[in-house]
């Protein structure tokens, strides 16, 4: 009934909420459109979403976000540093990071995440969703850089994922 | 009740075609049938005309042109009547017997009697206009009728020439006549006839005159125009005989004898038509002698007679014009009967061709016998009707002394004229008739059939009775027709054969010893003659056609390049030359309303606005990269127009501008990548320079406007947004309230837009590049696996953003068509990560229906208005106060606006989709097409 | 002010002029583009500048005249729906003719088969 | 309103602001400056997305003070930004190996592009 | 309250969206009938309206009960009411023609073609000259998808050239309502006409500049010179059907010259007063030229017809040259007039090119038609009726122009050049004439059907020919009395503001 | 010392804009000049919620969501188109 009704819970809540945002009113008018809305869209978009392994755990996914927010910060203020700085010092790589996840959502996280993060870019994935190639603007240490990719963001989202 | 007589004639067009298929005997007869009538409905008009009466009717028909059906029935007109009708007759006799099996004999009457009612209308029109409208009627049923052989070349060319030529005289004519009409306030023929002084002391009267003259000489064949009729002689010969003797070559002649009292009398008009007239009458005397063709020689006689009407038309004395007139009868009864005769010999021998015909006499001696007596009557015979009419001539020409000194010059070149007539009048009694045998004919000679000859029968004895005993036959006929001519006393003249031996006898004498004597050492003459390349008047005509054809190519070529580049060039320094002289008027270009003070942020985005335009124009060729460069402006110019308080058009840029790139990078897929340099400098120097000029146009306008103070109609809607309109994004309430008719047809362009891309679409065929413009094989991943979840999950967050921006734009920025847009843009970014295969039936739309239910609803909200009596698209909105939900509004604009967004996200989608398609197996199928 | 936006709406005018007057589709297209700025921005300023004016209406705020911007709204979209059907028409054309000349053949075969 | 404003919110929202601005200006200078097109990648992906925070976060301050009341539509944008830029910046780099745009020669391991642009498993024996 | 004047807008609208939707859209049986039907209908209103407006009556039409000047407003005169009647009659025989087979040559024929009524219509009755942009724009997008109805290089190639070039034109409209609005201030006719009378120093000039941008703008609709050369190829390769409609688009340029120069910069525009007449006189005699000229090599029949409808369009113009109200209605009678005579040419040359296989309508000798009679006669009469030979209405219309020039300098300027195009239409005709039907080889193939449907249609057409002629005096009066209007419009616009009068 | 600072911000906001622009005429690569593209969308983003900070309005935001949303696509387009060719297929 319940899976009928709202068969995308998550994005059913990202857009009550969302509307709301935009509104920025939780007037009862506002908040019935807002449920309206937050029904009939992911009913109409079911069809264009590819099936997605869900996320639990969601006092893990915050923590998530919220290592996600402090390292874009310090992220940025390397980066910056490293900009105005003079380009003979900088040591850019490409590096190949194994991955342990192959759904799509995940990896996309990964990436993104990875990409939001210290002087690190994921410019691709292999074929066969083993390998994350990235690209970063200043590494001493490779290995190092990997494993705490790993650890860091790869291992709290196998958690969320269960994969 | 004078109407009937050209009425009854248009209608008898119709019996011959209705009977076509008839017998010929029965078709003849049903022709026959209604111009009898008219004659019969004439001779019973006739007995008022006699006594010297005009009848004339007027109806109205356009009189604010001073155009009005008039007809006129005075002696003149009679006598016209008379030949055309009379003559048409024994035609129609003629041509029974006259036209073969295979010849489509109901067009043949219908065409000729088509022209017979032209003629009639010109000998009866009342009114100028209506006059020159039955001229212009004549031209093209004798253009019918020439070419009535039409499989015939030369039949073909024949009638064009003619046309072309009367046609030409046609419009001279009618300008003339319009000057006239101008000049005197009426196109009535009483009034101008009554009017003629004021006329030839007008200062249009030379311009008047020699317009008219020009329509009358061509018709007439006169010299230098004389050059079409022989060539008309491709026409079966009983149009001939009709055309050229009686009727369409007279028309002119009667132009001249009708407007004889408003025109003549002035030294121009006799220096025009007198000279015209003798050229006339000595080139078609001379000529016809060397006529080898039966129907040649008659052609060039006739222009020859017609010259010599015309000549004493010219001499500005009534004694002539009543010669002219004489003379119109006895030339149309003889040359009538000599076509006709010299018709019955073509058809019963197969040839026309005088080195052949020999010694006819024996064969047909009936016919001969005719044909002679004619003949003579044609050189000027006594006892025969055209010595009569000669001698009043030679009378005329002795008498006049308007050359001074040089008087005696015209009576010499009369005589000389009249030589060369009885000269080839010989000619064609003895080399047809005598002269030895008939050499290699087609067909052995014998007599026509009995009723064939019948009509020659009937004209020669005209040309004898009147020849004998003229004032008994046509004295009264002549008499009156001359008076209605002159419009008044009629001078002293007698109508007897034997005058006293007096100057214009020998003159008789003389031309024809001397016309014998010409006769008899013709070889000599031809020899002499035949010196002089023998110019065909057709393939100088053709020619002429020709050059004037390749001349207009040439120019034409010159100017019309069919090259769009030259097309917009010119659409632009068309531009630049009208807007040149007002802005050279204004004297300061600023204005004095205050300007704002220049900024930063204004600074920098202008300055990257233009960088960006530069670049786009610098990198035109480079297409990618003009493609980003014009994103960038596109990007600018809405920030403008965010910094300028309009946010709707900052967000509706935005949206068109990011669509407007998805569809360019869609065609450069297909289209080459790169743009040839095609241009030379100077021609890109030449654009640079024409850009530039228009860039400053516009900015000088834009600057001297925004610098001066306007008061606009705005107020009263910034006034009334929120009260009348319900909404307080004045712009919004003006697109889909104040202005809403042109929101609605601004959709409907987008909606037409959409199917008529879908039409191109449709029958494209394009190869598909399989590497990129460097050669590089394009990359295997067909939708990169990001990027396609990242859309998935965006596309919801899309969704509810467009919803907002479609519920919030009455009040606040937005509204249908941004929200229309973005839903699209959504969608087809669904489209560029997921693929088309991937979309295939997921979305549940059709996209043409969305366009047809969004029209459909935003001209139903119009229409609701009706049902409260008030025009279409009258707005309606309202305050609803529900429990929880609280108070909100419900406008009829949003329903409005909903058919705005629906018609958007249609077009937009039928056209990205589709587009899509081609390169996939979706490719649109043939065959069904509704 | 009036001045830098005047200047800018002469520079897209003059740009989009010289790229309309080329002999290729697609030059031509992007010409059509740019002259769309310039003409939106030429009727925007047909109705003045007015800056930090109420796009909506508020109290104590200078409203900017709405009437031009409705018609620049109303014009925008119309350049859209025109500069498609060019678009896709450009396309329609490579296709037909095998070339991308405005004229549907290069200068030197110029009018083969046009003679209809 | 603004000269009622609290000095210490005004310093907050100026430090914000300049910050921000600084950062945006930033991630434009490494786009004119950094030496290849895979380190210029790294310039506005990030310099904006904390430049952009900062700004959206001083006008979502500002304008809940002007308002009288929390405005958070800021947060939408935000979240728009931080979802796309790494794609973007994804796209990018992926369109630029195809492309075969070369590194940096101090680059490490660029041997690792081929592998990459074919998404292959990594072959680290260097060429 | 009467709906009347914007039911000729709102009729094809409807018939074109429903025609988009099932159930009319699924066949083509459907899709005839109903769009015979709504066409049918438009007709009768136009008839009704002529009615309407012959009594003097001057119906003021606000759309969204937003009153002049504020709101747009639709004018349905004795001018619209018109030529409302001369595009109902073309839309009406251009379907019936079409029925007989042109609309399956591609999709969306009807709907196209009730959208491209729509423009035409809507641009003969706004009052608004914004609006009168958007109208112009529909019926360009709908010729743009028409033009290319049933696909083929040629149609693509004219297409091209087309489209870019009226894209062009629609910016330079743009850029006229721009400067008119900021220098006026107001978008309705009659407004604007009171507002430019109180203008002065640089606002004059600058209103100038959009009236003769304007002048551009619908010289280029028109095909005045230089901006004519676009028109032959493009009406020679479109449908037969679809460029019979196209006839009335020329007139529209001519239209939009007589409503917005002859009332916002006319007689009574006080210093701006007849802004484009001195610009007139040159174009004028220059277009009939290039059109004569054009028609005497022309290759093909409908080539002729295309530089015969230049002609036509540099004679209208010559009579707004010389701008006098019997000019004016002069121009309306020979409007009309060579409308429907020019429609009627061009699906002439559609069935003789039908007929001759692959010649087409080439002036070459070919196989001789399939019909010399019933053709050769349909094409007698028209080739008669446009050469203005009497007694059909071109030579009724010919004498108006040609004695509405009053003065000797109009006179030795517009006579000569009529008289001479004339010339050369009648040496053009007679030539194409003997050549299509005389100049013939080898047999005519039998197996070509012709629906006499075609037939009907053409004669719809045709038959005005000697109506108008045999009629000529009323219509006259109608015209006269239409130009005695927009006289009265021109001086005192109040009356379209204060809603029309009786 | 608000305003002070939102001009100062529009001066280095406007100097990032040029920056962009130079960046992206320089190029040399498309993608370069791509990546200007995207952070010119990024920059006038910015550029939008400082005007709206010194205009008080949140009448602009619209305006930036829809860039940042926009921006993204046709950047997203323009990636595709570069490496496939066709972008929708
Ligand atoms: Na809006
Ligand atoms: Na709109």
């Amino acid at each position: 009934m319940f899976a009928r009704w709202f068969p995308m819970p998550m994005q059913s809540t990202v857009l009550f909420v969302a509307w709301l945002l935009l509104n920025n009113s939780i007037s009862p008018g506002h908040l019935l459109l807002a449920a309206i809305l937050a029904t009939a869209i992911p009913r109409y978009c079911l069809p264009v979403q590819s099936k997605q392994p869900k996320g639990h755990k969601p006092l893990l996914i915050l923590r998530y976000f919220g290592i996600l927010l402090w390292d874009i910060v310090v992220a940025n203020l390397t980066v910056a540093k490293l900009i105005l700085g003079k380009n003979q010092n900088l040591s850019p790589s490409f590096i190949a990071v194994p991955l342990d996840m192959r759904a799509e959502l995940p990896i996309t996280i990964l990436a993104s995440t990875i990409s939001l993060t210290p002087g690190t870019l994921s410019a691709d994935v292999s074929e066969d969703r083993a390998w994350l190639y990235i690209h970063a603007l200043d590494v001493d240490d490779e290995a190092l850089l990997v494993a705490e990719i790993k650890q860091r963001y790869e291992s709290p989202l196998k958690e969320i994922f269960q994969c | 009740m004078l109407y009937w007589i050209p009425l009854l004639t248009l209608l008898g067009t119709l019996l011959p075609l209705a009977t076509r298929n008839w017998s010929r005997t029965a078709c003849a007869w049903s022709t026959a049938i209604l111009p009898a009538v008219a004659l019969i409905l004439v001779v019973i008009q006739s007995p008022a005309v006699f006594q010297g009466n005009t009848l004339v009717e007027h109806y109205p028909w356009v009189t604010q042109l001073g155009l009005e059906i008039a007809f006129r029935l005075d002696g003149y007109a009679l006598l016209f009547i008379f030949l055309i009708l009379g003559i048409g007759l024994l035609i129609i006799l003629y041509a029974r017997y006259y036209l073969s099996e295979q010849d489509d004999m109901g067009r043949f009457y219908a065409y000729l009697i088509l022209f017979m009612t032209a003629m009639l209308g010109i000998v009866m029109s009342e009114n100028l206009l209506q006059l020159w409208a039955f001229w212009e009627l004549t031209s093209i049923s004798s253009f019918l009728l020439i070419s009535f052989w039409s499989h015939k070349t030369d039949a073909r060319k024949g009638a064009r020439m003619a046309l072309t030529v009367t046609g030409m005289g046609g419009l001279a004519l009618l300008a003339g006549i319009l000057l006239l009409g101008d000049t005197l306030g009426t196109f009535n023929l009483t009034e101008i006839l009554a009017r003629g002084d004021e006329i030839r002391a007008s200062g249009r009267y030379p311009i008047i005159l020699i317009l008219i003259l020009i329509g009358a000489f061509t018709k007439s064949a006169q010299f230098p125009f004389h050059f079409w009729l022989p060539h008309a002689m491709a026409a079966p010969t009983p149009v001939s005989a009709y055309l050229h003797s009686a009727t369409m070559v007279k028309a002119g002649i009667f132009l001249v004898g009708r407007l004889y009292p408003s025109l003549s009398g002035t030294d121009l008009w006799f220096f025009l038509v007198t000279s015209t007239g003798t050229a006339t009458l000595l080139v078609g005397a001379y000529i016809a002698l060397f006529k080898h063709d039966l129907k040649g020689l008659l052609a060039f006689s006739t222009i020859s007679h017609l010259g010599l009407i015309m000549l004493l038309f010219g001499l500005n004395s009534d004694l002539a014009a009543v010669a002219a007139v004489f003379h119109i009868i006895n030339h149309a009864t003889f040359k009538a009967s000599l076509f006709m005769a010299a018709g019955i010999i073509d058809h019963e021998t197969g040839s026309r061709d005088m080195r052949k015909l020999n010694g006819l006499w024996r064969y047909m001696p009936h016919t001969a016998s005719l044909a002679i007596v004619a003949a003579l009557a044609m050189a000027g015979v006594p006892l025969l009707n055209g010595f009569l009419s000669k001698e009043m001539f030679f009378n005329e020409t002795v008498h006049q002394s308007s050359l001074g000194a040089l008087s005696w010059m015209l009576p010499v070149l009369a005589t000389v004229g009249a030589t060369f007539s009885v000269a080839y009048s010989a000619r064609f009694i003895h080399d047809v008739f005598f002269n030895g045998e008939p050499i290699n004919l087609p067909r052995t000679p014998h007599e026509p059939p009995r009723y064939m000859k019948i009509p020659v029968e009937i004209l020669v004895g005209v040309c004898i009775l009147v020849g004998m005993a003229p004032a008994w036959v046509v004295g009264d006929l002549l008499n009156n027709a001359s008076s209605a001519l002159l419009q008044g006393d009629l001078p002293e003249y007698s109508l007897s054969l034997w005058h006293g031996f007096n100057i214009p006898l020998m003159m008789s004498i003389t031309a024809l010893i001397l016309g014998l004597v010409i006769y008899n050492i013709r070889e000599r003459l031809f020899a002499f003659q035949a010196k002089f390349a023998d110019r065909d008047a057709k393939l100088e005509f053709e020619r002429l056609v020709q050059l004037t054809v390749e001349a207009a190519n040439n120019l034409y070529a010159r100017l019309e390049t069919n090259r769009l580049q030259n097309y917009v060039l010119t659409l632009f320094i068309f531009t630049l030359a009208v807007t040149a002289w007002p802005l050279m008027q204004i004297a300061e270009t600023t204005g004095d309303r205050e300007q704002l003070p220049p900024d930063w942020i204004a600074f920098g985005g202008i300055l990257t606005l233009s960088l960006a335009a530069i670049m786009t124009l610098v990198w035109h060729r480079k297409r990618v990269i003009a493609l980003i460069s014009v994103s960038v402006v596109g990007l600018i110019v809405a920030l403008i127009f965010a910094r300028f308080s309009a946010p709707d058009l900052a967000l509706t840029q935005l949206a068109v501008e990011v669509v407007t790139i998805i569809l360019l990078m869609l065609a450069l897929f297909f289209l080459p990548q790169s743009t040839p340099k095609e241009s030379s400098p100077g021609v890109v120097f030449r654009d640079l320079g024409i850009s530039i000029m228009v860039g400053g146009v516009m900015a000088t306008l834009a600057f001297a406007m925004m610098t001066r103070p306007l008061e606009t109609i705005s107020d009263f809607f910034t006034a009334n947004a929120k009260t009348g309109g319900g909404g307080t994004n004045i712009v919004n309430v003006i697109l889909v309230d104040f202005r809403g008719f042109d929101t609605l047809g601004e959709i409907t362009v987008l909606g037409i837009a959409g199917l008529g891309i879908y039409k191109l679409i449709r029958r494209m065929r394009l190869s598909l590049p399989t590497a990129d413009s460097s050669g590089r094989a394009w990359s295997s991943d067909t939708h990169p696996m990001m990027l396609a979840m990242v859309s998935q999950a965006l596309l919801p967050l899309a969704l509810l953003v467009s919803a907002y921006i479609f519920l919030r734009g009455h009040n606040l920025p937005g509204g249908g068509f941004i929200a229309g847009l973005i839903t699209a843009i959504a969608l087809i970014q669904q489209y560029i990560a997921n693929g088309v295969f991937f979309m295939k039936g997921k979305l549940r739309l059709d996209y043409q229906y969305l366009i047809g239910w969004g029209l459909l609803i935003a001209v139903a909200t119009g229409l609701a208005s009706w049902m409260f009596d008030r025009p279409f698209l009258t707005s309606w909105f309202d305050y609803l106060n529900w429990p929880v939900v609280g108070k909100f509004e419900v406008a009829s604009a949003m329903v409005f606006d909903l058919g705005v967004y629906l018609t958007v996200v249609g077009a937009t989608l039928l056209i990205l989709s589709n587009l899509g398609k081609l390169s996939t197996t979706e490719r649109p199928t043939e065959g069904e097409n509704i | 002010m009036e001045m830098l936006v005047a200047l800018a709406i002469g520079i897209l005018t003059a740009s989009g002029t010289f790229l309309t007057l080329r002999g290729r589709t697609f030059p031509v297209v992007l010409g059509l583009t740019l002259l769309a700025y310039a003409v939106n921005l030429f009727i925007f300023s047909s109705g003045r500048l007015v800056i930090d004016g109420a796009a909506v209406l508020q109290q104590g705020l200078p409203v900017p005249d709405p009437l031009p911007q409705a018609l620049v709204l109303t014009a925008i979209v119309i350049g859209f729906a025109m500069t498609a059907f060019a678009v896709i028409l450009s396309m329609r054309a490579r296709a037909d003719l095998g070339n991308d000349h405005v004229d549907g053949s290069i200068r030197s075969q110029q009018n083969d088969g046009d003679q209809r | 309103m603004m000269d009622t404003m609290p000095f210490v919110l005004e310093l907050l929202l100026s430090v914000l602001i300049l910050f921000g601005a600084a950062l945006v200006l930033i991630g434009s200078i490494g786009l004119v400056k950094l030496p290849d097109f895979y380190t210029r990648l790294h310039a506005p992906t990030k310099a904006t997305t904390l430049g952009m925070g900062s700004l959206l976060i001083a006008s979502l301050i500002f304008t809940s003070y002007v308002e009288g009341a929390l405005t958070v539509q800021q947060l939408l944008i935000t979240l728009f930004l931080f979802i796309t830029a790494p794609i973007a910046a994804h796209m990018l780099a992926k369109t630029a190996l195809h492309l075969n745009i070369s590194a940096h020669h101090r680059t490490a391991n660029i041997e690792l592009q081929d592998s990459a642009r074919n998404r292959q498993v990594p072959n680290t024996d260097p060429k | 309250m009467s709906h009347l004047p914007i039911l000729p807008i709102l009729i094809p609208m409807l018939a074109g969206i429903l025609l988009l939707l099932p159930p009319l859209r699924t066949t083509l049986t459907r899709q005839r009938i109903a769009s015979l039907v709504s066409a049918g209908i438009n007709l009768l209103v136009a008839v009704v309206l002529l009615n309407q407006s012959a009594t003097g009556e001057v119906a003021v039409y606000a759309v969204g009960d937003w009153h002049p000047p504020y709101g747009i407003v639709l004018i349905a005169d004795r001018l619209s009411a018109l030529m409302l009647l001369l595009t109902a009659i073309l839309l009406f025989a251009a379907l019936l023609y079409a029925s007989a087979g042109e609309d399956e040559t591609g999709r969306f024929f009807y709907p196209l073609m009730m959208f491209q009524a729509l423009g035409i219509n809507g641009a003969f009755l706004t009052g608004d000259l914004f609006n009168l942009f958007v109208f112009f724009e529909i019926l360009l997008i709908a010729s743009y998808s028409l033009l290319i109805h049933g696909g083929g290089k040629h149609k693509t190639r004219a297409a091209v050239h087309y489209v870019f070039l009226n894209l062009v034109g629609s910016a330079i409209f743009l850029f006229a309502l721009g400067v008119v609005y900021g220098s006026i201030g107001s978008l309705n006719m009659a407004d604007m006409a009171l507002r430019v009378r109180e203008l002065s120093g640089a606002e004059l000039e600058l209103a100038k500049v959009g009236g003769l941008l304007l002048l551009v703008v619908f010289g280029l609709k028109a095909a005045m010179l230089p901006l004519q050369f676009w028109l032959p190829r493009t009406y020679a390769t479109a449908p037969g059907p679809v460029v019979a409609l196209f006839a009335i688009l020329t007139k529209v340029g001519i239209y939009c010259m007589m409503r917005v120069h002859g009332m916002i910069f006319g007689d009574y525009a006080g210093d701006i007063a007849d802004l484009i007449q001195p610009w007139l006189w040159a174009t004028a005699i220059l277009t009939i030229a290039i059109g004569a000229i054009g028609a005497l090599s022309s290759p093909s029949l409908k080539r002729l017809a295309g530089h015969l409808v230049i002609v036509s369009v540099g004679t209208l113009l010559s009579a707004l040259a010389i701008n006098t109200p019997a000019a004016i209605s002069a121009a309306l009678y020979y409007a009309a007039h060579s409308t429907l005579a020019g429609a009627a040419l061009f699906l002439v040359s559609e069935l003789i090119s039908e007929q001759r296989g692959g010649a087409l309508d080439m002036i070459v000798r070919s196989r001789p038609v399939a019909q010399p009679v019933a053709l050769g006669i349909t094409f007698f009469i028209t080739a008669l009726a446009l050469i203005g030979m009497p007694p059909f209405s071109g030579f009724i219309g010919k004498l108006m122009v040609m004695q509405s020039a009053t003065t000797m300098m109009q006179m030795s300027s517009t006579w000569p050049t009529l008289l001479i195009a004339t010339l050369f239409a009648l040496v053009a005709f007679s030539r194409a004439g003997s050549t299509l039907f005389w100049r013939a080889t080898g047999k005519n193939s039998d197996n070509i059907k012709v629906s006499s449907t075609k037939y009907a249609a053409i004669w719809l057409l045709l038959l005005a020919a000697p109506l108008m002629s045999l009629f000529a005096g009323p219509i006259v009066e109608f015209t006269a009395a239409t130009a005695a209007q927009l006289d009265q419009f021109a001086q005192t616009p109040e009356i379209l503001l204060n809603g029309g009068n009786r | 010392m608000l305003m002070t600072a939102l001009y100062i911000a529009f001066a280095l906001i406007s100097l990032a804009l040029l920056l962009t622009v130079i960046s992206l005429a320089r190029g040399p690569s498309i993608p370069d000049r791509v990546l200007g593209l995207d952070t010119l969308y990024i920059n006038s983003i910015a550029l939008i919620i400082l005007y709206g900070i010194a205009e008080a309005s949140t009448i602009h935001f619209e305006a930036a969501l829809l860039i940042a949303m926009l921006g993204f696509v046709s950047t997203a387009a323009l990636c595709k188109y570069m490496l496939r060719g066709d972008i929708i297929e």
